[in-house]
């Protein structure tokens, strides 16, 4: 057992720090509410850089690909506020391209490593909340294809992707895990209606209407009916991710937040010298400490069998989900106005921090999975 | 001890919803309930109506033109306003200045200024806080020199809530250098259209624009503007600070907001049952209504123990940390609630009106207010500085 | 609508408080560790001063027995740290004769307000927990009476008692609400065996084995299988009382700890200067108030409708175990060692109201109440 | 970044089992598991049997006897030993002096007192809190003056865990009346047994008498007992307070104790189903074990970054108190689930073996350990104070 970085990461992890501290700006975290909902020059840097390589295993043609790897970049990209569809594209869109592509669909993840193509996953629908395996949307084979049918709710990076996955049931009811196939369709495609909006988190996703819309057998993405356990699979990588940028984010917001403890003054001293104030931010750093450990322990199992790669990414989301609230609004309070501004950065990084909650279940949600699983 | 309303007061109630019923356009009532903001023209209409009913000022005395309601039927009236998602009152003329007036103005200030609060004709906004002071009010630094029958004012404001629509600004300014801290300082009413103002918004970081910066560049305020003894206004200040606020623990809004969270609960499907169902969400739920319950109590018990002009100044502290916390928290479960919903920026999402997608959940912009709301507990009185009133009132002797 | 104690009971408050403050001291709590589980002089005492009367009504020949009534006298038992059994005896014995007796059975009453009669309610059962309808003992007819069976858990008060209310089904499943009926019995009745305790919050009770006790149809309290109703009811009336209890003895705890925060010194100056300390105490000020506005909440509706009741009852209870854990705690804490003494008052007061928590449902049973009751 | 054990490390765990396996007197696991105050045989024996195998001072030199294991394999120890319900290894004189002495003690105070510690010839307890000087140890009044070759000793210690049981106590005293504050202390080792040395014990909330307090009346202690040099002995109890504690976050406690927790819940029924099913009472449960799993890592991480010999002072703190958090909940959740059979004093009622009567739910005494345990957050530097200590680490720079 060790908690060390290899040589490789602690490499990578410093390039990537020194890129964003150089190149990313809180303007561009505006940038991000208007399409394309990312700054697309330094989505161009992050491929240059490797980033989105590191996220692919050596089969794939990248260079990591693993838990570790996924906690590295996206601590990276918590820390500087980084907007930007990278759990889309590589994690989401990539994973499912990797464990299920044909060699001719896995071709996009060059394009992907190169920065050059774009995905979003088109799962998750209106009444399934976040049931993973909810789905009515339905794929019907007729003579010419496959005709899908269906409602997408809050597809995130929708509008700019080049490439939409698509979930829709071949078989079952409308929650089973059974009978869910995937499609690889270009988003552009006739019977695909969207709208789009910005997100409070940052960067934009759409309502997606899916009207009659035809694709050929060879959309398919894997074997018909049985995507599910992949999807919990990559599902699981983007917990993963998402917890590690909003441990990112958390570090970011606790260093605002003592930086103005130790400079603002109020009543003649620095009010970080205020008992009351001076234990909260004790609280923080303790919470902080929590949070590292739960990111370390979801990406230290994300290779594990199914059961402990899940127990540990729902501990890892309730975790985060619970301490990042914690230092969000602690943070926010505890600078008083200035911390309720858009200018200030603290805003952005509360909203990433909060609105992460939303994505991939939420805390009582993964509470309620750790329950399940532990009880199994 | 008896916790029933009386026939007069269940008539009051029935009094209100009848004009609630009568009076608030419905269009206006759903952009309240979705929290959306107001315009200028959405407030003064509601003001206005309330006033030709003669309900606009619940807590003046009749003289003024208030209504003179005492505890309960003000309960009443801010439960049923806030049950039918009636805008809120803007306070700074109503609840700020007006009392102040009435205890410090002179004869000529409260014929001059409060029928005009009262028919609209001025627009009022808060000059307190200060960029650099924070909870400190008293470290404060604009000026006013006095020059001839004139102040000469020099300085900044800032979280000025409305300031963008106000007329008029009621400011703290130090009128005597030499003087430490709470000394020298005095309270003035500013025109806003006086030359040297200037006002600038602050966006916040839910993307709203209901603060502003306000800064005055050699502004001249004639004297008959100044409310009170010069260099005393800190004793104006205090008395606006701690005197009784009306709805201080915002119970009415809370309850609102926890019917809102039901709602959303009842049209979001978790695992194939509504999720006000999920026994976790539930029992949030039920934990927050709990609390509410008893500090509606809270609320009445404290507004009833003070007698008219008497200013609960301890207890209004505490409510308004407990009025935070539990409206912070309903907000909290409403983000909850809407899932995945929550995510949309704004309303655009989720209007329906421009495309034929759905709009799934009842939601309206509830991450929106989740972090707007965050300003519960720091604008007027950080949470912090009550609980250093609280800690404070216990050291004296007969606890 | 008011809040304002009337003239009655103010004195009967005032009267109580100068009684106590004379007459009850630390060293009686030790006294309730041993047999009988209270102090026989200050029984007495308040059975003189009138504090049973004030617990029935008129028609029972006291001058009391409202919620109102509950709330002024618990309150004050509560802040003086007193352990006495008079919601076992007035509460649910009284309460439940005064409901469901004939004239025979009634005569205890006058015994009870007099002070020389005591009552302990064998309810609650080992695999019952806190439901109130779980009864698995039986009561089943033969030639000569009626013929009891069962186990009874923690019935407090047990072994001082002159008499048992024993609950038994006589029809329907263990956990049915129809079917229950209540047995009042001599408590040196054959068949009745006991192992007595002492209790962590003071006082004692027992484990009941109740082995063929035969008893007459006289003994049956009320009508056959009909007393869940009334149980409910009298169970509403204790809940009121404990969380009075209780509220009084959080009342005394705050007390205490802002007394020591005034004068304990440490790093050359009174600890409750200490901004952290000093905003957790007004976060106890706080929690007071809560506390105290579900009690006259609970209070003011006992005489209402069996919904409102229930409702108010289950929140009271939920609140003040939420408050009362709280204030417990952070009074040990804020007290350092000290609190943590036998000695020390806190101590005794600390552990009544934790362990009000373990009577009639606790904290977690009460939310699943209101939420049960708010749900219908 | 491998979060599996290594061969060696499972081989280790194995070993350590088996050890548990062939050497813990079931009984006496039985009355760890159940909270029950141990005997002093009971800590002696268990303490001969760890060091006949050479486990007594896991965290000891080999020169000195100890295990000299790595932050892994402590770990690995410390939770079987948590989950076999073995006793705690009393920590006074093998985690507190035993690393004070290897720092600070001459040659020959080494190769008295270490061996002693090991074989039980000494059972030490430890002299640092005062009346009236609770977290504030440097204030402490306690006097040692110069007296040829002696020290005679006058003052009182309290809050002395187990000092009931010992022969030798370590002791802050001051031998500096003039010098201020921290300066001015020295580090000295006093026999119990020596003329003026009382114990009295406190009895706590829980009706435990674990504490002491100890006086001294012109004890004569012999000069070689200083460990250090005179008047630097707050260099020592530094040294000693911010030292590599083991096992201060109480990671197998914890364990340990949600397992009991869980057995509980299996064992009441609660509406027809056990109350592990119970989902307000899973999810505290759940909550808990999640926040463990974190911290079990936290604990893991930050011993294993500390070199052999370094003091993680900050993050000892934040172990501390987080530790104490999910201990002192862990206890609480324990008293949930035993229902009103949490209710008994001690465990008479609950102990079965006396009576015909049923022990029902499998709780043990866990209202009296629930009291116990609040001591977690007060002994041993207040989590106050380990606050103050976060915090100031935070206003340095390079942060």
């Amino acid at each position: 057992m060790n908690f060390d970085l290899s040589q490789e990461r602690v490499m990578l992890q410093d390039s990537l720090r020194r890129f964003l501290r150089d190149r990313h700006s809180p303007q561009m975290q505006n940038a991000a509410q208007y399409p394309p909902g990312y700054d697309a020059g330094l989505w161009s840097g992050l491929a240059e850089l490797g980033v989105f390589a590191a996220l692919f295993s050596e089969k794939d043609g990248g260079f990591g690909g693993l838990g570790a790897d996924i906690a590295v970049v996206f601590e990276e990209l918590g820390r500087a506020g980084v907007t930007a569809p990278v759990t889309e594209t590589c994690i989401l869109g990539g994973g499912l391209l990797s464990r299920l592509g044909d060699s001719n669909q896995k071709e996009l993840i060059t394009g992907i490593m190169e920065g050059s193509c774009q995905i979003a996953l088109a799962h998750a629908e209106p009444d399934g909340r976040y049931d993973l395996s909810f789905v009515s949307a339905r794929a019907v084979p007729q003579s010419d294809g496959i005709v899908l049918n269906g409602q997408k709710s809050v597809v995130v990076n929708a509008q700019a992707a080049d490439f939409l996955i698509i979930s829709a049931r071949e078989d079952g009811a409308a929650d089973a895990s059974e009978g869910i196939s995937l499609f690889l369709v270009p988003s552009g495609a006739d019977g695909i209606v969207m709208r789009d909006f910005a997100l409070v988190g940052g960067g934009r996703a759409a309502e997606i209407s899916i009207e009659n819309l035809l694709v050929s057998e060879a959309a398919r993405l894997g074997p018909a009916g049985a995507a599910f356990p992949v999807l919990e699979e990559v599902t699981a990588a983007a917990i993963t991710a998402t917890c590690a940028a909003t441990l990112g984010a958390m570090i970011s917001a606790a260093d605002l937040t003592r930086d103005y403890l130790a400079t603002r003054k109020q009543f003649g001293r620095p009010i970080g010298s205020f008992q009351a104030l001076a234990h909260r931010m004790a609280d923080m750093m303790i919470a902080l400490e929590q949070a590292r450990s739960a990111v370390i322990l979801a990406a230290g199992h994300l290779e594990a069998s199914r059961d402990v790669r899940e127990l540990h990414a729902s501990a890892a989301k309730n975790l985060i989900g619970r301490t990042g609230r914690l230092i969000a609004e602690e943070s926010i309070q505890m600078h008083g106005g200035i911390g309720m501004t858009a200018e200030y950065g603290l805003g952005h990084l509360a909203r990433q921090i909060v609105m992460a909650d939303h994505r991939f279940g939420d805390t009582d949600h993964h509470l309620e999975r750790f329950i399940a699983l532990t009880a199994a | 001890m008896d916790l029933n309303y009386s026939e007069h007061e269940e008539n009051f109630r029935s009094e209100v919803r009848g004009f609630l019923a009568a009076e608030l356009d419905p269009a206006l009532a759903e952009n309240v309930r979705l929290g959306k903001q107001l315009s200028k023209q959405d407030h003064e209409g509601w003001h206005a109506k309330l006033n030709a009913r003669g309900w606009l000022a619940p807590n003046w005395p009749e003289e003024h033109g208030g209504a003179a309601w005492d505890a309960v039927r003000r309960h009443i009236f801010e439960e049923e306003c806030a049950l039918a998602h009636a805008p809120r009152v803007v306070p700074f003329g109503l609840s700020m200045l007006g009392p102040v007036l009435q205890k410090f103005g002179s004869p000529e200030q409260q014929a001059f200024w409060l029928p005009r609060i009262l028919s609209g004709e001025d627009w009022w906004c808060q000059g307190y806080s200060e960029p650099g002071a924070g909870s400190d009010l008293a470290s404060l630094r604009t000026t006013a020199e006095r020059d001839g029958d004139r102040y000469i004012v020099n300085g900044q404001k800032t979280w000025t809530t409305l300031g963008q629509h106000a007329n008029m600004i009621f400011c703290l300014v130090r009128t005597d250098r030499s003087a430490k801290q709470q000394e020298g300082i005095s309270f003035l009413l500013i025109d806003m259209n006086s030359p040297g103002v200037e006002v600038r918004p602050i966006v916040l970081l839910d993307g709203s624009a209901e603060v502003n910066e306000v800064w005055f560049r050699d502004v001249g305020v004639p004297v008959e503007n100044l409310v009170g003894e010069e260099n005393k206004g800190w004793t104006c200040a205090k008395f606006l600070l701690t005197h009784e606020r009306t709805n201080i623990a915002g119970v009415g809004f809370s309850k609102a907001g926890l019917e809102a969270v039901k709602r959303i609960a009842r049209h979001s499907r978790s695992g194939g049952r509504p999720l006000s169902e999920n026994p976790h969400f539930a029992a949030r739920v039920a934990q927050a209504e709990i609390d509410l319950m008893a500090m509606a109590t809270t609320s009445l018990r404290i507004v009833s123990r003070a007698a008219a002009g008497q200013a609960p100044g301890v207890e209004s502290s505490m409510l308004k940390v407990q009025g935070t916390i539990i409206r912070q928290e309903i907000n909290d479960l409403a983000r909850r609630a809407a899932g995945v919903y929550a995510m949309p920026f704004g309303s655009e999402a989720l209007d329906g009106s421009n495309s034929g997608l759905p709009d799934p959940v009842d939601a309206g912009p509830v991450a929106a207010q989740y972090f707007n709301n965050r300003k519960l507990s720091i604008f007027g009185g950080s949470n912090e500085i009550q609980r250093q009133i609280i800690a404070k009132s216990l050291e004296g002797p007969g606890q």
